[in-house]
């Protein structure tokens, strides 16, 4: 089967999640990965919404992320403050992924602004739940798309720290910390190694083991567009 | 206060220069009231709300707004708020002043505010621009000598929630997702809930919690007052609508226009 | 851990010396699984519970504790607690170290804990003779300059709660009046829950609230686990036990005799 | 109708509380007045109990303050947590019953120890909510049996302060604070001003103007018996 540069991300992005692991989760391509996941080789991992959902188990994606299936289908529903000191801040998350308008070489994400703060080029949603979603899990998973726009050499605003940041998946391969930065460590089929340093703000380094994405399988495929039924930004 | 019109109860409760906020996790959210306030011209407000979405583009955008104090100020699943844009970008219609938090900057604040205590503590704000930008502190645990982030408790002049009902003496109910709204409502000085319907009695709802009307200010019935957010059990997210905000923000016009015939032009309820 | 029987649990989790809460506000107190470390001969515990009653009184005069930290130790509606009234006044059968607080001091520790925060904040502590008697400081507010007081999270070792219910999975739904159960598994590096019965599905009730399974250790089923105090929708509160245990805990020996019969020579759930 | 001394200061206590007033209590009887009042003259009155229910209608009087009717009949049921912190700390309480085991003329209240705290005579339950329902609530009332062992020149320990103690109902009479400490007040029906010195520990002033409680009515009477089909300790 044929498959799009998003399906290859919310695939390879999926397959990094352990069964039974406990993912903190945004909507879109997060949302995505995240329930394949549990609909792939992880039915045990756990859907936790940052609006108060834990285990949430939506039969269609959710556009927002605190749309009624994701109530509806929770193993429990608790209170945004309890959601953050209990659950994020208790230290009870495996896996938080985080999305941005632009990234560094240490995983640091910019979600606040392009430009100026007080004089933005483009003011950007803002952080969320990003800056404690950076400090709070074990591992951050990161999905952005690549281009030098958004892996840059210098941020514009630091809106979140790279240090928990363990994998970042891209529409072209994925970047993982090597030796103090983040560094090519996969390829998607079809992608070469110069598109991807092309796409990068910073020179980009190439771990010595690049490997080459193995392509999505039709039954990943098939599980991600029965899922796509609704929107997802 | 009893059961009043929204009108009313905007009217006396809300006044030019108050800090209010309008809160709602995605669910729940007071369009109605936000859309009544538009109609009655307040300005100089302070708009508190940890996820301004469509409504706070619309009284940003027709200018009732001189502050906002949030977290994350976008269109859910769909891009950028385009008039909280303009506004910031642009100063149009007017300068916006932003104070802005992590969600759980904000969501500690809200407890805070409902615990009225002066300051919420949590393990953030470590790193990054944000804490150059907002209004944070660090203060050190006497126990262990470890190094806490504080923020400020949100104290709202008046606190503005929707739910789904509520019984004929004022006691408010509601279930689904629960974001901060009883924290909102808790943590302000005067509080106005609208409600889908009045019932004689409120029967037990799983996952419902119950606001007794002594700390509820003014109730208002406004059915489908969430719309295009949603009520649990009442009626859908209009997600269509949240896509088709998206073009009717972009431009001052088109916006201006449909703000004239959707929410000037309307009845109030 | 999947569902064990609760000796096997109270064997692997509970150690000598370990800081250990077996909580529950007159609602759901896990009785059964303080006879099971009473049976296993547990020593030098430190207990924390904010109003200890009839179990802990038994631990107390068995000799299991070594500290208790509390804020209400009595015998609800009926008196004293004269195990731990013995302990402290004489020493019997061994001296116990008292960490006294009031119940908003433990009610914050808790959440504070289950927050994974070092200290918790409250009005309170001020004035009278506890705060030179107890764990607290003072805090100052950074952006008020109020004085509030601190107290030190509670992060017990074990974490005990009684529930009505779990699934096959393990996931705990609880109901009725619902105490500080939830922040003390979560503020517990470990943690026990009996329940009444493990049902397929857990069904949704009005009021409950639901623990998932990965944050639960053992699961252990223990049907009245509870008696004296009660389930909420499986049985009632035996206060004629609580005014009974007024008479068989005045005196030691008859205090010996009781729990040698009901729970020494008890059979392990 | 005769009636007892408990039960002229469970009527007499509940006379005070004002129709919507939102009364945090104890169990015991601070219950029983705060149940009378409300199936009196009282019918808004809002029962509060710390174990979590709010708006309690119990049919019968509680033994212990976390009993299953007080939840069943509670307009909502909270965490203990929420209870101190977003109701009691939020300053939502308008009036906060209080016993103890000794009193003061400035209302202080020991609750804690008789004798010294490390060697104590007497080891008390302890402060439970009291030392925060003292500073936390508008007016408390203190229910407390008058005798020379209670109303003391100094507390053994001080749990709580009296600033906000508004009212000390006993079973001889009523004090309330007269220029700096408590005074009496009130004398209950068949005391005479010196029994009620004899009882207390320090040298008791009476106002000016005190008066005789009004007897217990028999419709006072009749609503507090019919309370009393469970045990009141």
């Amino acid at each position: 089967m044929t498959y799009t540069a998003d399906e290859v991300m919310a695939v390879e992005a999926a397959r990094r999640i352990g069964d039974g692991a406990v993912c903190f989760v945004g909507i879109g391509l997060p949302s995505l990965a995240a329930n394949l996941a549990r609909r792939t080789h992880a039915p045990n991992s756990v859907l936790v919404y940052e609006s108060g959902t834990i285990g949430a188990k939506p039969y269609e994606l959710p556009l927002s992320i605190g749309d009624g299936e994701l109530a509806e289908t929770a193993d429990a529903v608790v209170t945004v403050p309890e959601m953050f000191a209990y659950w994020l801040q208790g230290g009870r998350i495996d896996v938080g992924f985080l999305g941005a308008a632009q990234i560094d070489r240490h995983g640091n994400l910019n979600s606040t602004v392009i430009g100026d703060y007080d004089r933005p080029a483009v003011r950007l949603p803002g952080g969320g739940g990003a800056p404690e979603i950076a400090l709070g899990v074990r591992d951050v998973f990161v999905m952005l798309r690549h281009s030098r726009r958004a892996f840059v050499e210098k941020l514009d605003f630091t809106t979140s720290l790279g240090d928990r940041v363990r994998v970042v998946v891209t529409d072209l391969g994925v970047l993982e910390p090597r030796d103090g930065e983040l560094a090519l460590t996969q390829l998607h089929p079809g992608v070469d190694p110069e598109q991807a340093c092309e796409a990068t703000g910073w020179d980009l380094r190439l771990a010595s083991d690049v490997r080459e994405t193995d392509p999505p399988s039709d039954e990943e495929l098939c599980a991600l567009r029965s899922l796509r039924t609704k929107g997802d930004a | 206060m009893p059961i009043v019109p929204l009108s009313d109860a905007i009217r006396e409760l809300v006044h030019d220069g108050d800090t209010v906020a309008l809160e709602g996790f995605t669910h729940l959210i007071p369009h109605a009231a936000g859309h009544e306030i538009i109609r009655q011209g307040r300005r100089d407000l302070t708009l508190i709300r940890m996820t301004p979405d469509v409504v706070y583009d619309q009284m940003i955008g027709m200018g009732c707004a001189r502050k906002l104090v949030f977290s994350w100020g976008g269109n859910p699943g769909v891009g950028s708020l385009h008039r909280l844009r303009d506004a910031v970008e642009n100063g149009w219609p007017g300068p916006l002043e932003l104070e802005e938090h992590s969600h759980a900057g904000m969501a500690a604040a809200w407890s805070a505010g409902a615990s009225n205590l002066p300051f919420g503590v949590l393990r953030g704000y470590e790193g990054g621009d944000l804490p150059a930008r907002t209004r944070v502190a660090r203060i050190t645990c006497p126990f262990t000598g470890e190094e806490l982030a504080a923020v400020p408790s949100h104290r709202p002049d008046v606190g503005i929630v929707h739910s789904q009902r509520a019984d004929r003496h004022g006691n408010v109910q509601l279930w689904g997702i629960l974001g901060v709204q009883k924290e909102c409502l808790l943590a302000s000085a005067r509080s106005i809930v609208t409600v889908e319907e009045i019932i004689d009695e409120l029967t037990p709802v799983a996952g419902a919690i119950v606001l007794p009307a002594w700390v509820v200010g003014a109730v208002c019935v406004v059915p489908r007052g969430a719309h295009p957010s949603y009520a649990h059990g009442y009626y859908d997210r209009d997600n269509d609508f949240y896509l088709a905000w998206d073009a009717i923000s972009r431009d001052r016009d088109a916006f201006r226009a449909w703000m004239d015939e959707h929410v000037l032009a309307a009845v109030p309820a």
